[in-house]
């Protein structure tokens, strides 16, 4: 059985469209700090068309939304956030098979694929500052989580508190990935916009499952 | 922001209907964006494809055309373009001969074209691409993304471009891009910021008497920032700079068509000396007008002969941009007697022209 | 004033030694300041010259050259250059054909070079005078110094240029320039001023939110000071104004060579209208980049479009500036088959290449 | 006999180049305000100028010194000023014929033929607001002053004295001729920066003059 369901999928896909406007200016602020101000621009421009696109997919399974996302954020978002999420979305789809949703394993399994991909995509680990800083803990989260037998709501739960703290680290450290690695010690004491946008996404889910499930 | 733009939305599409509309010899496509020759593809020739962020007009639509790129990719401003722009691009010019991108080192840059490059590989279509890193000013650059491409990318697409228009196939024209980025070096420095349209305010702040030297041509931050100095002070540093920097070595990934995946290698910069023959730019950031490159160029010329070091070329203007950026930035390229003769072959772009 | 230059008084003087160092098919003399070619003078040709104040590079030296000046006169910035520097100049490029001078119509131009041709005259070399002035913000004409010359100057300088190659002789020249002239119309615009480097501020001061319309390249006032406009409603404006703009009456002066004077004669501008070929010029003032100016093209495209007037050639970029001036201007000269003959004939200059 | 020796001409246009030296910045002022701000700078350039060749000139008459200034006017000054002050020096040196030095009739033939050639050469008139309303009131006091029999010390005062009202009265003047008429209306409340050069230039022979005979 699918702990989250098609239609959940679409409407977590339609929140990060709204989380990415709302959070426009902030992504693009902190961006503006230690690269070049347009990482808001960049994921509100992506999010926006695939929330364009999700009339289409009504009734579709997850992992073939997930992939036309995929695509979709490749085509829009540009920079160098664009491939990584358009690689995370591709890689993710890859690890959900069922045609009703996605279920807990199935959700742990895509964490940690997407976050594989951009890694080899960006040639980074963790540590340099970037979007892997949030979502590799989350993936590592999503895992325990899920074999300690969680819920999906308290998976999700744990899920986002890693990403939380892990975007806060990137405050620590010193960025020696992407345009920041520019800005060298320089870069220390700023959030990293890419770690910022990966958990507003990831929070968009619990978001819209808690709104669900209101406990 | 005072600029000569309508809806910041509609900054790009609109640039290009214009230049399009002003440049018949080229037609532009605007979902996805990339511009192409009007008469292409050009059978049996392999068909250079570059592309970035937008902002740095001229760069990369204006060299456009008979004997440089056949094809140009526009991203959003200061912002890489997507793969599937590459894609459409690469074959609407593709002419039979195979495609070579042509990629400024940035992340986003570098990240979008290989997927491109895969994309294209599996579309069947013959393709190599190779990374630009000329700007010495990056210098922790085991700690950071790598040198920044800069000036050489613009007298590389002409020397390939030129190449390609001369029968080199695929590797022969990727092997000599190579080899140019390696006989490569530039430096830029900045008196103002730009304004991004989508931000509305400058990119950095400067003080009215301050300059930053090192600039990248994003507003990346350069080596210092320093109080106002004369241009002759300025442009001996940055050239001595420029000539003696040696040894620069990065890993650079290339597509082996056979596997089907990037391999890794390692590729040394090519060091100046006594009696190397340069083609030079000095060019401007995009607010600085040329009187004051000549400036530049009068200083740059002193100091490369007191060091026995002929500028055997040159081109002095606005070739790759920052906006409305005031600055400069200085590329020398080791020349040839093979690369000057491409160098000095026909070309015919909105913004390079010659011999035709 | 962040500007790339050194000391104020050598502004002028290395900046003309950078330029003779990056073009070597030209040569400089610094005392007085003058530009020939290099390999001039062309014997049996008429000697088209130009010059005025500096800071509107590239005009007038990156216009020496094959088809297009003889000769240029650069004064101090924004300062009419003396009669001896033109004196000099003429001579120098004289090749037995006579020399015309192409004059913008500003007093201190006019002046100068009307004492130049009396000088020449006096030297026994035959001598035309055609002055220049396009400008159309320029509108109580009866009660100012008339019209400006503007952007008109580069596209007459081309073709008169290519036309003494041909063979005009220097009677034929004069009264191809004399009716391009009429046939030329211009308007500019302004969103922030410039610095002369002797003075060290701007020029005058605009508020973040305003431009200027009808500028004239010194930064001379014009029509109005308005609220920033989209590109748009601002290009629209401006092409209006000049399609419309009709019957411009002055009375200029001719040199009489048989009767070594001046003489007076009225001339009137041939109106535009529908069926019109263009060549068209958007120009940046120096400070705004390539990218903004196709924008305007866009608009000025359309508008012409639906008036029925057709724009058969374009040059889009920096070529009559005032210094780092953010702004543009549009010119609009009427072509005729012949006109076009002489615009698409080789030139070879620093600025302006093609066809060779 | 002269009224104004050799000598006293050279000390002259050496007191003229101090003067646009002293007032540079005032007449780069004023031509700011209804011009392009060079007006100073021009002038300082070519009485710099003159001055450097004024050695050279030592012992030679008069008029053939007016006439060599005549020329580094033309060929330093620029702008309208230049060929404007040269065709003054130009003619007024041919008014000047005796060996020693200028008579006051001369003087008053001078500032007669120097103010109609630049009228000739710059199509104006006084009302105009350039040089020509300090330059033809104080060519008709000279006149006036010379037949009235005064000396040359009061035929000075008077020059001087009728350059200044002039000066002053192109304050309410709308230009109509050179640079300044494009502003219209707007050139009205502002002194003509031609008008005050000449009206410095002549004060300076008045200068020399007054301090060689103190009253
Ligand atoms: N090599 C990389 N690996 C992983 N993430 C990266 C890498 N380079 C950059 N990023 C992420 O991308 C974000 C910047 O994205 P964005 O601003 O949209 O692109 P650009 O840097 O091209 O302007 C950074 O904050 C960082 O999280
Ligand atoms: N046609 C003219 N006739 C007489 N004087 C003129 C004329 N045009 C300009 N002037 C004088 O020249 C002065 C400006 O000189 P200057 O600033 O040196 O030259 P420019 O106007 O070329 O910058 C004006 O203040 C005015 O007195
Ligand atoms: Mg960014
Ligand atoms: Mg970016
Ligand atoms: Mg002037
Ligand atoms: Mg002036």
């Amino acid at each position: 059985m699918a702990d989250i369901n098609n239609d959940q999928v679409l409407a977590w896909l339609s929140a990060c469209a709204e989380a990415m406007t709302e959070h426009k200016q902030e992504l693009t602020d902190l961006d503006a700090a230690t690269g070049d101000a347009d990482h808001g621009n960049n994921m509100a421009r992506g999010f926006d068309k695939v929330q364009g696109s999700l009339e289409g997919h009504a009734g579709k399974p997850a992992g073939d939304v997930l992939k036309a996302v995929a695509m979709t954020l490749m085509s829009s978002v540009g920079g160098a956030s664009g491939p990584l999420y358009g690689s995370y979305f591709m890689k993710a789809a890859a690890a959900v098979q069922g045609p009703d949703g996605i279920s807990t394993d199935e959700l742990a399994d895509m964490l940690r694929a997407g976050v594989d991909a951009v890694k080899q995509r960006g040639r980074a680990e963790t540590g340099e500052k970037t979007m892997i800083d949030a979502l590799e803990p989350a993936a590592a989260a999503a895992k325990q989580a899920v074999s300690d037998g969680k819920d999906v709501l308290a998976v999700l739960e744990d899920i986002v508190t890693a990403a939380k703290a892990g975007m806060e680290y990137t405050v620590e450290l010193k960025a020696t990935k992407g345009r920041a690695s520019y800005q060298g010690e320089k870069s220390i004491g700023h959030q990293d916009p890419g770690a910022t946008s990966s958990y507003y996404m990831l929070h968009a889910l619990y978001d819209i499952m808690t709104a669900e499930f209101p406990s | 922001m005072k600029k000569l733009i309508n809806a910041v939305d509609d900054v790009l599409t609109e640039q290009l209907q214009g230049m399009a509309l002003a440049h018949p010899e080229l037609s532009a496509s605007l979902d996805p964006f990339y511009i192409t020759r009007a008469d292409g593809p050009t059978q049996g020739e392999v068909a250079v494809i570059s592309g970035g962020g937008s902002g740095h007009e001229p760069m990369h639509g204006g060299y456009v055309g008979q004997g440089m790129l056949a094809a140009a990719c526009p991203g959003q401003i200061f912002t890489s373009p997507t793969p599937d722009q590459m894609l459409e691009a690469a074959k609407a010019a593709h002419g039979g001969a195979g495609v070579l991108f042509l990629v400024k080192n940035y992340t986003g840059d570098v990240l979008n074209f290989e997927t491109a490059t895969e994309l294209l590989h599996m579309e069947g279509i013959p393709v190599q691409a190779v990374l630009i890193d000329d700007d010495i000013a990056v210098k922790d650059s085991l700690h950071t993304a790598g040198r920044r491409g800069v000036g050489a990318t613009v007298i590389i697409e002409k020397i390939v471009g030129a190449a390609a228009a001369s029968g080199y196939d695929l590797d022969q024209c990727a092997s000599l891009a190579r080899n140019l980025n390696l006989r490569s070096r530039s430096m830029g420095m900045a008196l103002t910021s730009c304004i991004v349209p989508a931000n509305g305010k400058p990119t950095f702040n400067l003080a009215d008497n301050e300059m930053e030297i090192g600039i990248g041509i994003h507003g990346e931050p350069g080596q210092e920032r320093i109080p106002w100095q004369p241009v002759d002070e300025v442009t001996a540093r940055m050239t001595t700079e420029i000539l003696e920097d040696v040894g620069y070595s990065r890993t650079v990934r290339e597509w082996d068509r056979d596997a089907g995946d990037w391999q890794e290698r390692e590729l040394i910069d090519d060091p100046f000396g006594e009696g190397d023959k340069m083609i030079a730019l000095v060019n401007s950031m995009g607010g600085t007008p040329v009187s004051e490159l000549y400036a530049v160029y009068r200083k740059l010329a002193q100091v490369c002969e007191e060091r026995g070091i002929a500028l055997a070329r040159n081109l002095v203007g606005p070739y790759i941009t920052s906006l409305e950026m005031q600055g400069f930035s200085i590329t020398l390229v080791k020349a040839s007697d093979d690369i000057l003769n491409f160098w000095d072959a026909p070309v015919h772009t909105p913004a390079l022209r010659w011999g035709v």
